[in-house]
Order: C-alpha cells, then structure tokens, then sequence
C-alpha cells in the first residue's frame, strides 16, 4: 500500500462555498478532491481549470492552482497550462452549456488533440448561473420548472460526440455516487490523453425533473444507474494498431451511450492508449524553466537570410 | 552612358505561377552582389491564377519603401500588362502605364500578345523562355528532364532582366555559385540559363545597355535579406518564446508556418488550433504557467480575441503577446492587402477597461527590438501585449546588415514570488504588482478567476475591493508609462524646428523618411517626422511636446480615417492639421506620398485621400 | 407630526429568499396608491444565499435615483444587518450605517441577533413574521397550508413596513383587491396578514408613527411600474421586431425572456443559440433576409460579436440593433452590477473601419425612442446598430404613467428596390445607399461578401471600387449625421448660461437631475446638464457648440476612466475640466453624487473616483 | 413527368472563377445546380450561403440570392435566412475547415435545431484557401506535400459528429460523381430538417494523398467508392416515436460512417422525418412582409405593467 500523504482534506479551501443548498456540485466537489487523494499528487501540482457557471466556481474549493476562466473556454486554458507544464496534473471542469454549447467546438477540437488531461463536466442539463434555461443535454420536449415551454432542440449525446471527436478515455459518473465517482475521476486522471466524464447532476433548484429521486429510482427490482463494471462491457480497446478492433469498440460504446432512461449505464465506455499531442512534440516533463528557450544562439537561423 | 543608381524591376504572372521564387532569388542574388533591395509583393486572396507581382528596387543605398515607376516588366501572362477583362468590372488596366519612358519590357514569347494601341515609348521584347531553358538542357545532354527542371526558367528570366537593368551578368551568376548539394549541381545549369536569358535581350537591344545599374562591391558578409515576418519571429525566439498558438489567416501565416518549422529545433511549442478563441486562451493558459506566450493573426482573428483581452488583462496572466498582421478590413476585406486601420480597435479590444500595451514598430529594427521587448513589460507589468504590424511589413523585403538580436537587453521575468506560507498571488503593493508564483511551484498555489477577485483570487464582489484592484490594474499602465523610456514610444527625425511636421506610425516610416529627403532636396522644405511607436500607454507628454511646438503638422495614415489622429487628439487636445490618407490596400509609393504631401504643402486641405488605381 | 414626501424603505435578504416579490409587490401596492417609485436591487452573481437588498424610493413626486439613507429597513436575516464574515476579507458590514436617525428596524424574530454595539438611535422591531401568517391562516382555517402560503409572509412585511413609513394601512389592503382568480381568492387572506404585521409593528412603535408619508390621490389609472428592461422590450415590439437572438446572460436575460415568453402571441421569432457568435450572425441572416433583427447581451457576449459587428456593416444587412447591457467589467467582472464602461468599445467593436450607430437612453422615455427608433436608422442607413444600457436600466423600476408607444414616427424601411432587370445591391448613388431587395424577390437576386466587392456584391479587389465603396459606406454615417436632428442626439437641461455644465450620458441622467435641483435650491448654483445620447456619429458641433461657451465643466461616469470625456476630446478637442468616475459596481447615489459635485467646485481635482463601501 | 421550367444553366453567373484548374469544387458546383434544376425551385427563392475558404466563393458562381459570410459561421446565418423567410430553400456551403474546425460549436449545436436546410461541407481534409494546412478530417499521421510534417492530431468523423448531435439527414457524397452527387444533394434540399452532407473533394494543389486516382481506384476488383444505394442497407427510421428504431439506426449508421479505407460507402446514412425548429415555432412559410409584427398593438402587454 501507499503511504497516504495526502487525504482528501488536503484540497480542500476554507473559502465560503456559494452553491445552493443541497446542489449535487457538492458531491462532485468531494469526490474529486477524494481521487487527488487517491492519485496522491501533491497540490501544488494540480491545476483545476474552470469556465463560467456555477460548476465554474469549483476550483476556488480546491487546494490546488486555481483558474476560473471565461465560459465555455476551460479546454483551450487547460491545454495551454498542460502543454506549458507537462509535469503538472490538469483537470477542466465547468457546466454542460460551458463545455456542449458555447464550448462544443473545442469540446470536439481537443478531442482530435489528445492532451494529457482530465475533463469533467457537471452535467445538469440547464444553464443553472443564468436560471435554469435548457442546456444541450436538456431531452427534446422535456420541460423543468425553470422552462416557459418544453425544449423544442434536441439533445446531444455528450459520449456519442467525445467518441467521434476522437477522445482517448470516455466515462459517464454520477454526482450522488460518491466513492465510484471519486474512483472514476482517480482513473481519468490516471489515462494519459484527454479523460472525459460526463457526470449526472442534480440542481434541486432548477431541474425538477432528474433528480436525486428519479436517479435513485428503481425500476423493475433494478437501480435506474448501473455500472458497467458490474457487467462484461469491456471498454479497452486491447491493441490500438488494430483498426478494426478501434472501430469495434468506438461503435459499442456509442451503442451503449444511447441507453437511457430505466437503465443508464455509468462508467467508462471507451479507452484507447494512444500517444499524446505532447509526447508527439516530445516535450517531455519540463516545467517552462527547464526547456531551452531562455538564451537561444540564432545565428545559424538569421544567417540562413544571407 | 551614365549609370542608374535607383532602379525598379517588376516581375507579374499568374499566382502559383512561380513568381514568388524567381523574384526572390533575383533578388538574392543582387543583394549578395552588393545592392540594396526594398521589394514587396501584390497578389489575390487567391491560390492559383488570378494576378499577382512583384516590385523590386534596386539601389546602392538602403530605400525604405517602392517606387511608382517600374524600369523593367517581366511579364509572364497578358493581364500583368493589359489588365483582367474578365470581370464586370476591371479592376486594372496592366502595368504598362508604370513604365518610365524607355522602359524594358520582357514577356514570355509564348504568349500571343496583341499589342497595338499601347505605350510605343517602351521596348517590348518577347522572350521565349521554355525555348531558351530548353536549349541550355539539350546542350547539356540533360533535355529529357525539362519538365523536372523548368523552374529553371527563373534563371533564364534572370539573365533577361540582369540584361534589361544594366547588371553584370557574371555578378548575377556568380549567385548560383557556392550553394551545397543539389543546390551546387545545378549552379552551371542555372548560370547557363541566365547567359542564354541575357544574351537574348541584349541582342533584341542590339547590345546596348538602356540602364545600366552603378556598380557596386560584393560584400564580405552577404546582407540579410528579410521580411519583417521572419524578423518578428526571430526577436520573438530571441526573447524565449515558448508557447506559439495559432489559426492560420493571411497574412500571418508565414510568421506561424515559420516558427512551426522552426519549432522542434528551439523547443518551442507551437500548435494549430480550431480558432482564434481558443488561440488566445490556450496561449493565456500557457502565460499564466509560466512560458512566454504568444499568438499571431490578423484583424478576423483579433476581432475573435476580444473577450480573450480582457481575460488575460483581469487576471494579470503576463502575456500573450498578441501579433496584429493588419490587413485590409473591415470583416474579411483585402485578406492579401495592407492597411493599418486596427489601431483603434486594438486600443479597446473588448469590453470593459483593462490595461494592456499597445506598440506599433515602423521597420526592420523597430520590430526586432518591440517584439522582443514587448515580452519583458508583458512579464514585468503582468498583462498581455499587442504589436501592430501589417501585411506590407509582413511580405516586403528588405536588406539589412544584421538584426542586432545579441545587443538586446536581458530577458526580464517581472516580479516573481518567494514563499512565505501566505502567498496572495494579488497581494495590494505600492507598485501594483503582485509578484508571481507559477503552477507547479511549491508554497505558491493560487486562484484566480475572470471575475472581481481579492487578494487571494477569489470572488468578491466587494466594492472596496473593487475599487483597490482596478486602481492597481489600471495603475500599472502608468507605471510602464514611467518607466519605460521616450526613446522607446516617438521618434523625431529631423531637424527640432522644422516648417512642417509629419505625424505618422508603423510601416509608412521607411516612405515619410524617404519623400521627406526628396522634399528638402528638391523643394527645399524643412521638415521633420514625429514617429508614434507606442499606443498605449501613450506618451502624453512626448507627443504634445514635439507637436506643441510644430509649426504644421500633416498626418499620414494607410486606414480611411486618420486613426492615430483621433488618438493623439483624444489624448493631448491637439488636432493634426492635415490628414493624408490612403485606404486602397496597396502602400504609399514613393511618389504618390511625395505628390500628396506637396498638395498639402501647396493648400489647406484637411482631407487628402489618395488612390492607386492601379492593380 | 409632519408630513414625509420621500422615504427610503429598504429590504435585504438571502437570493432566492423571495425578497423580490416581496419589495415589489410592496411597491406596486404603493404606486397604486398614488406613490411614485423609483426603486433598485443589488444582488450577487449567485442563485441562492448571498446577500441582496431592495432600496425603494417613495415619494410623491418622480424622483430620478436612489438616496442613500435609508428610513425604513426589513431585514429577512443577519447579515443585511451585521454583514459578511465568511469572507477572509468581508465585502461589508451590514445596511444598520445607512438608516437615519430614529430610523425603523424591523427584522425577522426568528433570527436570534446579537446587536449588542450596534448602533442605538435607531428603532429594531423583531417581528414573528412565520407566527404571524400562522395565526392569520389558523383562524382562517386554513392552517394546513401554512407552507404553500408562506409567500405571504410578504404580505405580513408589507404590513409591518406601512405601519414603520406611516402608510394608511387600508391604502396598502386596497392593492390587494381587485385581482381575478387565485389572485382574488387570497386577496382577504393577504390583507388580513398585512394588517397583522401592521398591527404589531404599530404595537411595538407604542401607535406612534415614526414616518408618515404624505398621503395622495389614488390616480384613476394606476401607473406602470416598469423596468427599462422591459420598456426596451415594448419598443422593440412596437418597431416590428421580427427576430431575436440570445444566449444567457446577466442582466440581458430578462429581457429575453420577457420577448421569449411573448414571442407566440407576438409572431415574433426569438432563438436561444449556442453563443453569442451564433447570435449574431444569426441575427444578420435574418436582416438580410428582411426581418427587423436584434440580439441582446452585456460584455463578455458582446466581446463575442465583435467579428459579426464588421459582418453586418460591411455588408449593410441593416441590422441587426444590439442592447447591450452594461455590467460591471472587464472580463467577467461583476456580473450583476451596474457600470458604464462598455461605450469605448463600442464606438469600435471590431476591427477595420466600418459605420454603425450607437446611442445612448438615459431614462425610461428615451429609453423608448431610441429602442423603437433605432430600427429605422438601421434600415434606412443599412447598419448594425448598438443601444448601450446598462444593469441599472435594467433592474430599477419607476413609476411612469405611459410609453408614449402610440407617438412614435412610422416605421421606415428605407429604400426599397424596383426590379430594373439590373439589379445592382451595392449600386452607386449618390446619398450612398443602394435600394435593397430581400431574398424571395423576384428580380431582386442578389449577392453579397465579407470581402470587398464590387456593385454586384461579388468580390474584386479593385483599388477604385475599394475607395468608391469605402467612400459610400462611411459616408453614410455623415449622411446619417445630417438627417438625424440634434434633438435626438443631445439634451441641454437647465439654463443656458449656467455656471457650471455637468456632462453625462446614460442611466446617470436620473441622479444627474435630481441633484442640480437639489444644488440649485440648497447651494443656489445654477448649473446645466449635457446629455450626450448620440455616441456615432458624434453630434460634434452641437456638443462643441454647448460647451464651447460653458463656463466650467464637470464630467459624470460610471466607469474608471471618463470614456466620454475622451470621445469628446477626440471629437471636438475640448477636454472636459474635472472627472466624476465611480467604478464599483453601484450607481451614484443622490448624496454620493451632491457630495462629489460640490467637492469638485469647491476645488481644482482633475478626478474625483466616488466609492460607495457599502454592500 | 414535371416539366422542367428551370434547366442548371439557371442556376449559374458568369462570374469570373477563381477556383485552381482541377478543383473538385466545380463538379460540385455543377452537382449543385444540376440538383437545383431538378426540385424546380425558381432561382429567386433560393439562398445560399457561405462561410470562407476556396469552397466558399461558391455562392458567386450560383445564380441564386448568394451570402458569402464569416469563416466558420455559415450555419447561423443560414439559420438566421430560413427563420426569417421559411418559403426559402436554403443552402448553407463550406469548407471542412469552416464548419469542422472553427465552425465545430455551431456544427453541433445546429443539429440540435433541425432547421429546415441543407449543409454541404466541401471535405478537402485541407485548409485551401491558406495554403494547405491539414484540416480536421486530415487524418492522423497523414502528410500532404503542403504539411511540413505528419498530421499529429486526430480526424473527426463527420458523420458520427452530425449523428450524436442530432441530425435528422447525414449523407457523404464525393465530388466526382457527378451524377449521383446530384441527385444526393436534390434528396437533402427535399429533406425536412438539417441535412448534411459530407462531400469528399479533390483538391489538386494541396492534397495529393486523396487524389481523383485514389478514390477512383479499385481495390480487389471493387470500387473503393460504392453507394449504399446498391446494398440493402437501409438509413431510414421508419418509425420516429420508437426510440429504439432510433437508437438501432443511429447506432448502425455511426458503425457504417467509420467505413474507411478500400472501401467507402457513400449515400445517405441515415434519415429520420420529424418536426422542424419552425414547425414547432409554428412559423409557417410566411416571408417577413406577411408576418403580424408591423403594427402591433401593445395596450394589453403595457397595462400589465400598471
Ligand atoms: C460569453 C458569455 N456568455 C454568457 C455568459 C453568461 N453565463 C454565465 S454561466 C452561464 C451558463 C451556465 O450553465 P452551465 O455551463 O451548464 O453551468 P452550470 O451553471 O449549470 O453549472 C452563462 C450562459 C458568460 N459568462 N459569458
Ligand atoms: C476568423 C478567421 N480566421 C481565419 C481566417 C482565414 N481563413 C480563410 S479560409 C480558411 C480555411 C479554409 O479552409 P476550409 O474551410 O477547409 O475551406 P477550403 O479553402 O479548403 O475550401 C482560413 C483559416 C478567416 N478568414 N477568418
Ligand atoms: S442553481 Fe443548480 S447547479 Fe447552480 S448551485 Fe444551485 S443547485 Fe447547484
Ligand atoms: S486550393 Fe485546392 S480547394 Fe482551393 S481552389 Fe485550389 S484546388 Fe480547389
Ligand atoms: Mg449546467
Ligand atoms: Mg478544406
């Protein structure tokens, strides 16, 4: 075993929390402090990097360097700090309109890029910050106590697009799951490209319609949430040079990503181990005092103009 | 005969047709031969076919910018000189009309030209170009390769213009010589082909030399010959770039597609991405880490990097150093013409107030040195920076003995933090700056965040706080105002007490200086030129000196309004008397700078808008 | 005991703790009673639990803004009274430092409070207000439903409020009257629990009143209580509005929620997209395509439009008409605070030069105007236009007794295109402006590019159609200069040959007019007001012309750096003598501002920065 | 049979063509107008419109109302086009670049929408018209003589990427099939909703890897190309309320679209009839003129303010 040098505590701040009594940001907010313990990387290692809504505030609760950014850009933030620093251990965090609507098209991009980092999103289907209007995960002609009318634009499939998009690592969590949530974070944060996990979140001010209840629920002697660990769904792709073992498994997992409703599978649904966009510019570990920029001899390079 | 110290040789054809290549290495050769070159390029947002050329000046002293008038036309489709008849309307008529009288003009032969109705005080020699390489390859034993050597012809076209311009036709190749590798097997080829080129001309003109370019002595060290854009990205390595994003757009690209090539050899990272939005956040997210960041574009991207300004500036990320590759606007505009009507736009770029710095350099020197230093006051004043340059700066050519990148001052990482059990990553301080820890440093974790923050980078919304952070924020722009020198932000060139005084910024300088040389030698005017090279924070007091005791002032600006004008209004109270301006996408010439100026010498114009109706 | 013409009462709470319906359904009992309001909320970017407050201003005349004391204060919970100590720096330290002397407390008695050292002249009333509703539904019987009732809790703070202002407690009761439905059905239960807060309240006073506002003459048609965020929406409605973009974002969003929730009714499209890229350009194809078009948002969306703002001038979609909210910035800033920073940027919101129209309401009738009116410009000139208002205009309400929406000029759609079997979109005239058609006409079929282009609207990078067409579309915005009379551009309030000019634009106009009155009456110092509502084209000459002959002036803006006062420099070379800024996040108040006026003519500052240290 | 009253030749300007000799955008073009020419829609109620790039001067060169906008932001105009006068046919056209790379965001969140036009992306794996980049299709370890070394990021798949975000029509289709681009592109102008269609293109100068002679190849005596026409694959829900008809197809679609290689299929990959954005909106077909918004009478909404 471990010795444990870190625990949860560790990266946790004293810093008055304003989220809404009972908001499953909460859980999620533990569980992620509870993988860094797991991971046991030492705070001042971590980046947490966020977008703007009420998910957006979670790295202030994180002992940990903090950047609450702009919304819908924690991805090209997060990457900017990975690729600077490769040794640091990267988390992006925000909403679902953060990461699916005004952040969809970096959401796809970096899914192309394969960065060394973790994404969480904070999936509650609505825009909470702005008052609870329908997020991009919001189901066609669903209708929460926030919405004047039923959402009239279908949803996205948040796995579906990740896979499609290319991401290496694609889990689906659930915020009121505490110890598989922390351990799924500790395993996205342990694949080397970018681990995405969508994690289910009740807003008990705004989504009146998935709640913690309709989470729990269950239906027909089973649990609504299952996980895939608990069946034979085997989400590894095994030899990442065989394409067509590639595709097999791209196909699964979307498959799976489309069940939902009685029976929403949870965990993760895709993983490849695939180089990273640093390890193809080989750049290594080195923190930004270490590479060799800070006295360059360009005189081979301003001669070549001769 | 006498001999020609100032000539101009232009080179048009088809884009993609190789134009490029044989006027740079012309070019090259002249300058390694010992003569001075100011060239740049005119062509479309466009890949193959459409109209494009290439204006070469030649001269045994440095010129800062084009002349009008063309002493020889190498021509290599019928458009360069009798214009595109293919659109509704024209937008040229050729370039014969600027040919100096006796002009030479070389088209291809293989063209079928019908030239009747033209310019009759010119020499037309058709040249049959493929023939000639031919020719040279068969004698050689090498006439099966031709189509694998047909860019060949550029040296045929060499010889022809070296003929056509008075150049010593064993200086020209001579240039082929040296070279390693395939380069050097093919160095008698090519000084074949350029002899079969020269010898054609010179007996279409009965072998007499119609200009005959002053002999000059072959340098020890070839110079430079560079464009600003690989000036840009050498002062940026020299300053220890480390993080380079961008999204390609004209006519930034080349600086991006350079560093990019450059990149694995300097450990630099360089990355494509999806847009300019996640460009300036990604290199925000990089600066905040600790690497000097930067991200170059042009006014589309810029215009998508607002809300990325006031990120970077909030959160005192230290960088990015944003590149402005001004470009004829607005929206998509000119995307391959030039203009400098982003000033404006790049003082307030996006909403709210925020502290950034704003420099506009004028030539190759003032963009080696703004663009490396513009990094030390990113880090040393903690907000991101914005170098306007321009499509002209980024494609005209220049020689120049060397760039001076070993005499620049130390790289300077601003305030950094020391730990101390309490770091506040915005500690209130009497300078305003906060020193700076970086992710991944021990005893330095900090927060920060896009909204009104404390100390510590938390959210507040108290109004206390609100006050001492935007105090602090906005204060450091009067501390760089401090601290950074005048000599760093105008220039005077120029007697102090002249009769009029030219205000003007960025690319136009190497013009101003040139017309203002003309204008005391042949009208006897006294002039000077107030040189704004720092926008932002504004040198206030610089400014209103030199223009408090202007006799005359005259503005030149390439953008519609007369940006720099409002700027220096808004900030001294002073009005520019006169504002030539010119916002057509192509550059001042020579002489249409010269006439203009005259005009407002000679009236009282307030506005003078000048046109080159020309391609 | 005399009469009170103009209390403050105020009410503070958690978010989402209902005091918004509380404060407001309070005042519009009031405004029904003949009252006039004027009224304004300060919240957190937050959902639920951080400290927000009310202020109301009662009175029997209009009054403009709020004052900074208040009489009467409710209080829903500790920290309106005691502050914030969760914070490692508290952003406050309660609202007990802004009551009067002998003002009135009352808080909620299920709060236990320590107020030991806190201030003594004043009067706190704990009130049971939950024991209080029981009471009234258990003999109503009707105690079971003491949760779903609670709101009423309101009812008994409103009671309890009138008894602390001096308000006829029947008066109050009467508002409850005269609803349908639900509404009726609770009317009795509703006036019962008023008159037991009012009860108590009296009780603890010992039946005396402490205030006693004046009583009036309930009017025979009652006011409208209103928002600028929906008399903007009214007019927007009224000016054919056929399209309107959003994507959330404070304090744009009620009023897109407000047109959304009315869209159906009002055959009106509204679309919640992505961002506010998507918004905009959305919004230009709807121009485009013939529907008056607009978006909505503050700052950071706004930052978002920058490249769609060059999009829609350069083509001349006509429109869109952007309402931008000002917030407090940069960046994200202070989301739900009021500040007026964003004018700068808006007077160049992109790159390249382009002409588009921003003003600039201050109230709620200008507010109206330029709302409606702005439409007509945008077609007719076919350019995008902004309306700059703010968090504040956004967020108080006032009572006014109509729009005025039936004595607006007609709509104007501009010129319109006969089919000519030619059609040219971007034809040459001689005002500049092309006849449109729009897609679906036949005839009409036209093209259009982001690049430059020719009559046709294809692309040619033609010099002479470059300056031609740069030449139509700036023009435009001199011809817009022209017929646009100064009337709508600037006011001048007060006497002509006043001492002293203070210059202000916006939501400041409010507090800007009140306190000259007050100056005027108490300190006999006659000075005048120049409302700038026109910021492009600026009305150079009617602003020179004002405060060319101004004795001294004094600029007022909610913004750290007087962005007005250097666009009239910029403009017209005047700068303007002293500063007012206040850049916290909350408008001036009457005092806050008095107080600043007369330090500035009491002295020479150059900038005074007010502060409000307040929550 | 309808008597054809607008022939192709309707549909084209004389507009001098910038495109390079070669381009596979001019079969495109001819595809398009040829598709144009047989729905019989009159040249005056078509819009197409554009983003930036090579592909998107095409708006020039078709006879048509033509809005060539903004890199990357074709689709919202187009949008904004078919809201404000829903009795136009509209056609939204652009690079790979355009609509993958900076237009990704509006790429997704259109299909969420389902507004009623068609989407043809000119997929040429490059960024034309700046010199030859590698775009987002430019798949992973590829070079092209323009790139200055191997693609290290990964391709999307379109459409996989359309799928996952809801598009009701999701087709490929290849440039040099004239015919059969044709009456692909004719089947997605009568499709009611979104439909895309991805459009394999040749582009002579930068991309020398997917050459005229690489798709036309035959791979072990079969066209690398084939149509799903002519297998009995079969894209179409039959059913829209059946949610696992739906699932099943969208699933089986995804599967066929990662297809790649020596054999790509191209058609329609799947199709789904349902309700429109303006159906909902219930917008009718009404042009601006006959909308009831020019004298609207606001007593009612202005007393509920008293
Ligand atoms: C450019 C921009 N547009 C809009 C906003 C306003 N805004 C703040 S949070 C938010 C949405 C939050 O929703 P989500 O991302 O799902 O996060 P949640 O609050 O649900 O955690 C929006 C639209 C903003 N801050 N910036
Ligand atoms: C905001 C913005 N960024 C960058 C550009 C420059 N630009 C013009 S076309 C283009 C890419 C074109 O590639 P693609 O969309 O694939 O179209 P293609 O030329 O291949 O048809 C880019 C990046 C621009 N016009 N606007
Ligand atoms: S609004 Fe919803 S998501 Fe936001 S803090 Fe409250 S409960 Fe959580
Ligand atoms: S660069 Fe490629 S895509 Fe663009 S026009 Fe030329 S061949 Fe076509
Ligand atoms: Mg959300
Ligand atoms: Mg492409």
């Amino acid at each position: 075993m471990v010795v444990q040098t870190f625990t949860a505590k560790d990266y946790k701040t004293a810093v008055h929390n304003t989220w809404c009594p009972g908001c499953g940001d909460f859980a999620i907010l533990n569980a992620l402090q509870a993988a860094l313990a797991e991971v046991q990387v030492p705070p001042h290692k971590v980046a947490v990097v966020s977008g703007i809504g009420c998910s957006g505030k979670a790295p202030h609760y994180v002992n940990a360097y903090g950047l609450h950014t702009l919304h819908g850009r924690a991805v090209p933030v997060a990457t900017g700090v990975k690729l600077a620093n490769p040794e640091l251990t990267v988390l992006a965090v925000g909403g679902d309109g953060d990461g699916y609507g005004i952040g969809a098209g970096y959401f796809v991009n970096a899914g192309r890029r394969n960065v060394d980092f973790t994404y969480l999103v904070f999936d509650n289907e609505v825009y909470g910050l702005t008052k609870g209007q329908g997020a991009p995960t919001m189901i066609k002609g669903l209708r929460t106590k926030g919405m004047a009318e039923p959402a009239i634009q279908d949803n996205i499939n948040p796995l579906a697009l990740a896979i499609s998009s290319g991401y290496t690592f694609v889990a689906r969590g659930y915020a009121l799951q505490p110890k598989s949530l922390a351990q799924l974070i500790g395993q996205a944060v342990r694949h080397r490209g970018t681990a995405f996990v969508d994690i289910l979140q009740t807003c008990p001010v705004y989504n009146d319609l998935h709640t913690k209840e309709w989470f729990g629920e269950q239906i027909g002697g089973h649990p609504r949430l299952f996980q895939l660990d608990d069946t034979d769904y085997d989400p590894m792709v095994h030899d990442p040079t065989n394409l067509e073992e590639v595709v097999a498994k791209k196909v699964q997992a979307i498959a799976k990503s489309y069940e939902w409703g009685d029976r929403i599978p949870l965990g993760v649904f895709y993983k490849i181990d695939v180089p990273t966009f640093e390890d193809q510019l080989a750049l290594g570990d080195r923190p930004p005092e270490r590479r060799n920029i800070w006295n360059r001899d360009l005189s081979a390079l301003e001669n070549s103009f001769r | 005969m006498a001999y020609n110290s100032d000539l101009t040789w232009m080179l048009g054809g088809p884009q993609g047709g190789g134009i490029n290549s044989a006027a740079e290495s012309f070019a090259k050769a002249l300058a390694r031969a010992g003569y001075r070159i100011y060239m740049n390029i005119e062509f479309h947002s466009n890949i193959q076919g459409e109209h494009s050329y290439y204006k070469v000046r030649i001269s045994d002293r440095d010129k800062g910018n084009l002349s009008e008038k063309a002493h020889v036309l190498v021509s290599l489709d019928e458009e360069t000189l009798l214009g595109n008849t293919h659109n509704e309307w024209p937008s040229h008529h050729g370039h014969l009309s600027e040919m100096v009288e006796g002009g030479v003009v070389i088209y291809d032969g293989a063209l079928k030209l019908n030239l009747t109705g033209q310019r009759r005080d010119i020499h037309y020699i058709p040249v049959p170009f493929d023939d000639l390489l031919r020719k040279v390859l068969v004698e050689a034993g090498r006439g099966s390769e031709f189509n694998a050597l047909r860019v060949m012809t550029n040296s045929v076209a060499g010889g022809a213009s070296a003929a056509a311009l008075g150049v010593d036709l064993a200086l020209y190749q001579e240039s082929f010589r040296g070279g390693t590798g395939r380069r050097a097997a093919l160095a008698e080829l090519n000084a074949k082909a350029a002899e079969a080129g020269y010898s054609y001309v010179m007996e279409a003109l009965n072998n007499q030399h119609i200009f005959q370019l002053v002999p000059v002595k072959r340098p020890e060290t070839p110079p430079l010959l560079m464009r600003g854009i690989n000036a840009v990205a050498l002062a940026k390595l020299k300053a220890g770039l480390g993080f380079q994003t961008y999204y390609p757009i004209s006519p930034a690209t080349d600086e991006n597609v350079y560093l990019e090539a450059n990149a694995r050899s300097q450990d630099l990272t360089v990355v494509q991405v999806e847009d300019e939005v996640s460009a300036i956040n990604m290199a925000v997210g990089a600066a905040h880490a600790g690497l000097r960041s930067s991200t170059s574009t042009s006014g589309p991207g810029f215009s998508l990097m607002a809300e990325g300004m006031g990120f970077a500036s909030l959160t005192e990320s230290g960088g990015p150093v944003l590149f402005l590759w001004m470009r004829g606007g607005p929206s998509t505009g000119l995307p391959t013409r030039s203009e400098q009507a982003d000033l404006k736009f790049s003082l307030q770029p996006g909403h709210g107030e925020f502290s950034h710095i704003v420099v506009a350099p004028g030539d190759l020197r003032d963009i080696v040195e703004d663009s490396y230093e513009v990094f030390n006051w990113a880090d040393r004043y903690q907000l991101p920076a914005v170098v306007l340059v321009d499509k002209k700066m980024a494609s005209f050519f220049q020689t120049i003995d060397d760039l001076g990148l070993n005499n620049l001052p130390p790289i300077d990482r601003g305030e950094l933090f020391t730990p101390n059990g309490n770091y506040l990553r915005y500690q209130f301080t009497d300078s305003g700056i906060s020193p700076r820890s970086f992710p991944g440093q021990e005893g330095g974790v900090f927060w920060t965040t896009t909204d009104e923050h404390d100390q510590r980078g938390h959210i507040t919304e108290s109004a206390e706080n609100r006050v001492q952070m935007m105090d602090k924020r906005m204060g450091k722009l009067q501390l760089a105002a401090r601290e950074i020198p005048d000599s760093r932000k105008i220039h005077l060139f120029g007697p102090e007490n002249a009769e009029v005084t030219v205000v003007g910024w960025g690319t136009t300088k190497g013009a101003i200086l040139d017309v203002l040389e003309i204008l005391e030698r042949e009208d006897g005017v006294r002039a000077n030129f107030l040189q704004v090279r720092m926008m932002r924070p504004f040198p206030v007091e610089a400014v209103a000196r030199v223009l408090g005791r202007a006799k005359r002032t005259i503005l030149v600006e390439e953008n519609y309004s007369g940006q720099l004008g409002d700027l220096v209004r808004e900030q001294t109270g002073i009005k520019i008397g006169q504002r030539l301006v010119k916002f057509d996408g192509r550059p001042f010439s020579e002489e249409e700078l010269l006439e203009a100026l005259r005009r407002a010498l000679h009236g009282a114009e307030e506005r003078i808008a000048v046109t080159h109706l020309r391609p």
